[in-house]
């Protein structure tokens, strides 16, 4: 079975104070922060390694982006994957529909009974990319899945619906799945097994290779600026020993009626 | 086989007989101690066959380069007259078999140092004294194929030390350092003294420890700071067959500043720490080591001395106890140089 | 759901109880050559009343409950043979009282050998127990259970000589206590009451031991080991048929082993004096070393090695680095002297024929009324083949003990059937009635002393 | 890997589980390993966690979340070692670690481990805060950036973010200000000291830690370097020599032993209290280093120094080494290993008491929180009674 990761790389903001928008207005301070594999994209390639350990998958992990978008692709590496292409492309201010062209392009030449989405991304987080690459290669999908079991021909999958509710499918394959955070315990990749993925084969296609046009890629959606939300107004630090605290919080959650 | 090279007439023309007329465990007069000696010599029985205590000290009052307490020790095996019951005997024989395996032989550079049996000691060779020495002997569990063997003189046992030693030699010589400092002066008596004595080659040049720690002491002149405590030396009985180098002890106390007090016991004097003679088959043999014990103790308060300082470490394990419940505190040598030099003494285990 | 489980949770708290894989793997082992068997949780108790509660839900579902120590008897007895509950009562580790005059120590049952050591030396310097050869995490209460022995064992006998008083757990949940204890607020003696004593020796089948009055002895000044050596085995029940007439010893051990070679064919005599002055001292050296070996000196049969001041604590778990194989197991036994000789040379025989370097041990238990003596086999757990070997040597010193017309001390299951199999028939009849009588759902660890039906 | 592949596959089998690992040295109860001490299941001890390692790598039993934290839950602390009668004892810690390198390596870490190890690459430091706020705790101060001075003011990811340890790091830049010591920081240059990271057996990125740190250092022309945590004293003295790093560390205890002697430092203000002083694991077992802190105390007229029962080779460990002030495997429960020790150190009747280490630090106030013993008993750092004793507290 052939199983195809597509995988995405993000500024880790998560060791700053507040995201400062920078002077484009278009985009966030980038300088600062460190980059990191999209949290969900973790989760998928969790999902895709073990079913590499359980049954005979080739398993292949995918990006488009500029070179220093390899990492995320060494990870996958480490994780497991056969093999991982590169579209060199930065498309950081393309719109979803550019990049899922891009995506279901380079899928479409690879042999794929499973194609595994991150459900959504932690920078911009529209949650659309895999729903529309799979709708691209005429393929079905199922979102937000948090558990998934592969059969014969195809994949039994639970989707998580609002109020923790979950909804069960059997998915003929091919499919696309987009995965939800918490199906699994994605793995550490220790250093070293990212220095060993090192020395494996990555491979760099680029847009043309892979018979696109500009006026294919252009955008549909264009982003006009980037805001902060404006600050709450009320905001109440509780102090004092803990009997007290407690007593106080209980009555603030019991008027708001939340208790 | 090897033979002890002594020759009897020597005794007949000796003027002293100090061999057994100092002995200090036997009262002996000069006519008593040539006629005994030279029986001992023609391989008779003697009394003094029954009554030596072991203790080495013949070997350096004799004045004619004589052996004769390698003698009266070859006589005691051939007569059978063990100076210890047959028990300790064999523990003592079985003691030297080495049971872990071959030892690892590593290139040693020069100096070396050898630790013989003592490699648990390793603590004692620490410092700057012992900077930039390749140590031979390491590995407690293979220490015995370092093991010079002199022990069985106490045990009446010369063919084991001729049996073992040469393939003792052997092992050393195979780390390939030409020079060796021996870490307890009864290996440095046993290169020194006993092979030539009795026909052993011994294919390195030795050391002694305390020449060594005298010459490594005047190359760190600068840091010795006078320790200005009064010392007393408790002499172990393998230095007699090294006396030419005995005046390293005081030479080594003027260097530090420390005082050796006025005793009786001291340098031909010495007594035994009663290690052997407790465990011998002679009657009231463990009264009178604590007899001697109680002398040599008595003697070193009585001079005001502070510390007490080894050689040996069977002299240490057998008197560090009694001496510092006299408030004399035990050292080894080692130990008082480091002291001299700014470093901590590494002290007891 | 587990409702075992949930009750267990319920009585010491989920974090005192465990189903997982990891404790129930370890807590399925002995130290020795014993067979692994899993139990089926592993609980840690505080308390008397929780013990109380797990033995009355184990009573209700059925299930074995088999206590555990320091877990150090090496014959498998705390193994859980048929599954169950393991009970790990190391937590119960108060040391309750030390009444300093009328020298006794009231623990509860985890309190470990090391622990009542340390606890006199800081707090009752002139107090001391007799602490067994064991590794010092065995406990007070393990050892009585099992007849053991300490250092005190010539002067004072086996340690559950010195029981002034226990408090059980009765198979059926009750508790109990024996001695002055059950009627006084004092823990100072187990008579002159009607003799219930149906604890000591049964390797917990009968109940739970959850307190113990353990006597305490005289701590001297200077504690110290002289040793004596001789070649002739023959020597050794006459020395120390001697030694003890002197009854100046506080303990005295015969060992002879192949490793390190000086101690091969030889048997050394370690005897503990203890004084509180130099005059006490050389008072009693003279008595032993000189008034009493000096002629085997003199004869040239037996030699003094010196005297060595301070007391070493056991050091018996280097044994099982011999074969650097992280084992060994002893067949422990309780012999009269006059067997040393036959002991010893039989027991190297077995090593032999089994090629392991050979260890034995005999301590006096009383003035030279018993010795324990044990045959030691060291095994190294990465190979299988030593373990086979060292479960075989142990099974033929089994049945030498007997052979030779001793006891099996702490018998592990094949020396209980041996036993049994000699035993009285009425004696073992009226085992089975009280076994019967205390423990009739037969909860208390099973597979141990079972008398068969 | 299995067992055969294992580093110390021919000595693992060897521990007998006797249990001495569990004592003090004093042998007063069996609570010394802080994980047996938290958990009292034969499985926390040392002898456990060896005899599960061996089973794991020979496929006994499977690899579950719950092993992963029964080995996670060791700190590192080396009271096993300490106690352990056999010849192999200096290697029973290191086949810990190199069971969890088997687990990091094979990505079988519990989650907090994960997190940990993933924040100390991705920023520097455990608690995933960005680099670029590491220098924030010189803000307010007159600490200098390093610049070729003596000393280089190795401060560590503890004293750089937690806020408590903050106040100690500033503290210990006052002192040695007022004792005229060239020193400087580096602020948020500073990386990580890998001390822990190679604890967890996370060994390609201690490499890369140990590599970056002491390039950085060559590259400023550092000789000396004195380390506010022992955690950090015991990477850069015992491990970075393998890195090539030839430089000359302290523990700031010591510094200010010399300083004191050489009467650079005027303590003669005083301080007014009875202390008792807790023993880092780094500082004490792994070091060796009892004394200087001692006589750091004792030179301070006023205090009055009072042991706990376990103090020295015997010191319990107070839970926070091998990542545990932050993973907290230890924590949650009256028996954690802070709380006991915060109990033993409140029985002396002292009214301070005294760590030489920020992770101590945190935990032990933590603790005395838990336990309700903020009135009786205050934690201070060495450091902070010295700046009391010569007025720049």
């Amino acid at each position: 079975m052939d199983v195809v990761v597509c995988v995405k790389r993000v500024p880790d903001a998560s060791g700053m104070d507040a995201l400062v928008i920078d002077a484009s207005r278009k985009d966030i301070e980038r300088r600062t922060l460190v980059a990191k594999i999209n949290d969900w994209d973790e989760y998928a390639l969790e999902a895709a390694a073990q079913l590499k350990e359980k049954a005979g998958v080739s398993l292949t992990a995918v990006t488009v982006g500029p070179d220093e978008w390899d990492d995320v692709l060494r990870r996958a590496l480490a994780m497991g994957a056969d093999r991982a292409i590169r579209v060199d492309e930065d498309m950081l201010a393309a719109d979803c529909h550019a990049v899922s062209t891009v995506l279901a392009a380079l899928v479409r030449t690879l042999p794929h009974d499973l194609v595994l989405f991150g459900a959504q991304s932690e920078d911009f987080g529209s949650g659309q990319l895999g729903v529309m690459v799979a709708e691209m290669l005429g393929i079905p999908h199922a979102a937000l899945v948090v558990s998934l079991e592969v059969g014969e021909g195809s994949v039994r999958v639970d989707r998580e619906l609002e109020a923790g509710a979950l909804e069960s499918y059997a998915i003929e394959l091919p499919a696309l799945l987009t995965i939800q955070t918490g199906v699994n315990r994605p793995r550490y990749i220790s250093v070293g097994g990212i220095r060993r993925a090192m020395k494996k084969d990555l491979q760099i296609m680029s847009v043309s290779e892979l018979g696109l046009t500009a006026e294919m890629l252009a955008p549909q959606a264009v982003l006009e600026r980037l805001e902060t939300p404006p600050r709450g107004k009320e905001a109440e630090l509780i102090s004092g020993p803990p009997e007290e605290t407690a007593e106080r919080l209980v009555g603030i959650l019991r008027n708001a009626g939340i208790l | 086989m090897y033979e002890l090279r002594f020759d009897a007439t020597t005794c007949l023309s000796c003027e002293t007989n100090d061999c057994l007329t100092r002995c200090q465990y036997m009262d002996i007069d000069r006519e008593t101690a040539k006629a005994e000696i030279t029986k001992i010599a023609n391989g008779e029985d003697s009394f003094v066959l029954h009554d030596c205590v072991t203790c080495y000290a013949c070997e350096e009052y004799c004045p004619m380069g004589n052996h004769p307490f390698y003698l009266i020790v070859e006589r005691q095996e051939e007569l059978d007259i063990p100076p210890l019951p047959r028990p300790l005997i064999k523990r003592g024989i079985q003691t030297g078999i080495p049971f872990r395996g071959e030892p690892e032989i590593t290139e040693a550079t020069e100096p070396a140092l050898c630790m013989g049996v003592f490699s648990d000691l390793m603590y004692l060779i620490q410092g700057k004294l012992f900077e930039g020495l390749s140590v031979i002997s390491m590995d407690p569990r293979k220490m015995f194929h370092y093991f010079c063997q002199l022990m069985y003189l106490h045990y009446a046992r010369t063919s084991v030390i001729k049996e073992r030693l040469p393939g003792i030699t052997e092992t050393i010589a195979k780390h390939g350092a030409r020079e060796i400092v021996f870490f307890h002066d009864e290996c440095y008596g046993t290169y020194t003294s006993y092979c030539p004595a009795v026909g052993i080659d011994v294919p390195f040049e030795s050391v002694h420890l305390f020449e060594y720690l005298y010459n490594r002491l005047n190359e760190l002149n600068d840091d010795i700071r006078p320790l200005n405590i009064k010392v007393a030396y408790q002499r172990p009985c393998s230095s007699r067959l090294s006396p030419d180098k005995h005046h390293f002890v005081q030479d080594i106390f003027d260097l530090i500043g420390a005082h050796s007090v006025e005793r009786e016991y001291v340098d031909e004097n010495a007594l035994c720490c009663g290690g052997t003679i407790q465990g011998q088959r002679r009657e009231g043999s463990r009264l009178r080591a604590a007899d001697v014990q109680k002398r040599n103790l008595e003697d070193m308060v009585n001079a005001g001395a502070e510390v007490c300082v080894f050689n040996c470490p069977a002299c240490y394990n057998t008197l560090a106890g009694p001496v510092s419940r006299e408030g004399i505190r035990p050292m080894y040598m080692s130990d008082l140089c480091r002291l001299a030099i700014g470093e901590n003494p590494a002290g007891r285990r | 759901m587990d409702s075992i489980y949930d009750s267990l949770v319920e009585i010491v708290g989920s974090e005192h109880v465990s189903t997982q894989p990891e404790e129930l793997y370890i807590y399925s082992f002995d130290l020795g050559t014993t067979e692994p068997h899993r139990p089926d949780y592993a609980v840690a108790p505080r308390t008397t009343g929780e013990i109380q509660q797990i033995v009355r839900l184990a009573n209700r579902e059925k299930v074995p409950v088999v206590p555990l120590g320091g877990g150090l008897s090496l014959a498998g007895l705390a193994v859980p043979l048929k599954g169950g509950i393991a009970l790990d009562l190391k937590r119960m580790d108060t040391i309750i009282e030390v009444n300093e005059r009328a020298r006794y120590a009231v623990v509860e049952c985890g309190v470990s050998q090391g622990q009542l050591t340390s606890y006199l030396e800081r707090r009752h310097p002139r107090l001391m127990h007799s602490e067994p050869g064991a590794p010092p995490q065995a406990t007070i209460a393990g050892n009585v259970a099992i007849h053991g022995q300490g250092d005190l064992a010539q002067p004072y006998g086996f340690n559950s000589d010195m029981v002034n008083g226990l408090e059980v757990v009765l198979p059926t949940g009750e508790v109990c206590r024996f001695g002055s204890c059950s009627i006084s607020p004092y823990w100072y003696t187990q008579h002159p009451l009607p003799d219930v004593g149906l604890f000591l020796g049964w390797a917990g089948t009968t109940g739970i031991i959850t307190r113990v009055s353990i006597k305490l002895f005289p701590c001297k000044e200077i504690l110290g080991a002289g040793q004596f050596v001789v070649e002739d085995e023959e020597l050794i029940p006459e020395l120390v048929h001697r030694i003890t007439h002197t009854e100046m010893a506080h303990d005295l051990v015969a060992f002879s082993q192949a490793i390190p070679p000086f101690s091969s064919g030889l048997h050394h005599l370690t005897i503990s004096l203890s004084a509180d002055s130099e005059k006490e001292l050389d008072f009693k050296m003279e008595l032993i070393f000189d008034d009493t070996l000096g002629e085997y000196i003199r004869r040239g049969d037996g030699g003094f090695l010196g005297f060595t001041r301070g007391q070493q604590r056991p050091q018996v778990s280097k044994t099982s680095d011999w074969r650097k194989g992280g084992g060994f197991e002893y067949v422990g036994s309780i012999m009269p002297v006059e067997t040393y000789p036959e002991c010893y040379r039989r027991g190297r025989e077995i090593s032999e024929r089994h090629d392991i370097p050979y260890t034995v041990l005999g301590r006096v238990i009383g003035m030279s009324h018993a010795m324990m003596f044990s045959w030691t086999y060291a095994f190294n757990r990465a190979d299988p083949e030593t373990v086979r070997q060292a479960r075989e040597a142990l099974h033929e010193s089994d049945d030498l003990v007997l052979e030779l017309g001793g006891t099996i001390w702490k018998p592990g299951v094949y020396g209980q059937k041996l036993v049994m199999e000699r035993m009285d028939p009425n004696t073992l009849n009226l085992m089975k009635k009280v076994k019967q009588l205390l423990d009739p759902n037969g909860i208390m660890n099973p597979g141990n002393w079972e008398v068969g039906r | 890997m299995t067992l055969a592949d294992y580093k110390y596959a021919d000595m693992i089998h060897r521990c007998f589980r006797c249990g001495y690992c569990k004592f003090p040295v004093n042998w007063m109860d069996v609570n010394s390993c802080p994980a047996y001490a938290r958990f009292r299941m034969e499985t926390y001890s040392c002898g456990g966690r060896l005899w599960l390692t061996r089973a794991w790598l020979s496929d006994e039993i499977e690899w579950t979340e719950h092993l992963a934290q029964i080995l996670y839950t060791c700190t590192a602390c080396k009271n096993c070692e300490e106690k352990c009668p056999l010849s192999f004892n200096v290697d029973i810690l290191n086949m810990i670690v190199a069971a969890k390198a088997e687990m990091v390596e094979r990505g079988l870490v519990p989650s907090a481990v994960k997190e940990f190890l993933e924040n100390i690459e991705r920023h520097g430091n455990p608690y995933g805060t960005a680099r670029a706020r590491r220098g924030e705790w010189t803000e307010g101060s007159e600490i200098e950036q390093y610049q070729g001075q003596e000393f280089l003011y190795y401060v560590g990811c503890v004293g750089s973010y937690d806020t408590r340890a903050q106040e100690t790091a500033r503290t210990l830049g006052r002192v040695l200000t007022r004792s005229g010591v060239s020193f400087g920081v580096l602020g948020s240059e500073e990386n990580c000291d890998g001390n822990e990271v190679n604890t967890l057996g996370e060994e390609a990125l201690f490499e890369m830690l140990a590599e970056d740190n002491v390039r950085k250092f060559k590259e400023l022309g550092v000789t000396r370097v004195v380390a506010l945590s022992p955690h950090s004293y015991n990477a850069m003295k015992n491990e970075y020599p393998r890195f090539d790093g030839t430089f000359t560390s302290f523990h700031y205890t010591q510094l200010l032993r010399d300083l004191i002697i050489g009467e650079k430092l005027d303590v003669s203000g005083g301080f007014s209290a009875s202390v008792t002083y807790h023993d880092p694991c780094f500082l004490g077992r792994w070091n060796g280093e009892y004394e200087a802190p001692r006589r750091v105390l004792r030179s301070i007229p006023g205090v009055e120094l009072v042991e706990m029962e376990k103090n020295r080779a015997g010191a319990l460990c107070c839970g926070g080494g091998g990542g545990n002030f932050y993973t907290d495997f230890l924590g949650g429960s009256e028996s954690s290993p802070a709380r006991t020790r915060v109990r033993e150190a409140s029985a002396t009747g002292a009214s301070v008491l005294a760590v030489a280490c920020p992770n101590c630090m945190t935990m032990l106030e933590d603790a005395v929180k838990a336990e309700g013993l903020e009135d009786s008993l205050a934690v201070k750092d060495v450091a902070e009674i010295v700046a009391a004793a010569c007025g720049t507290a």
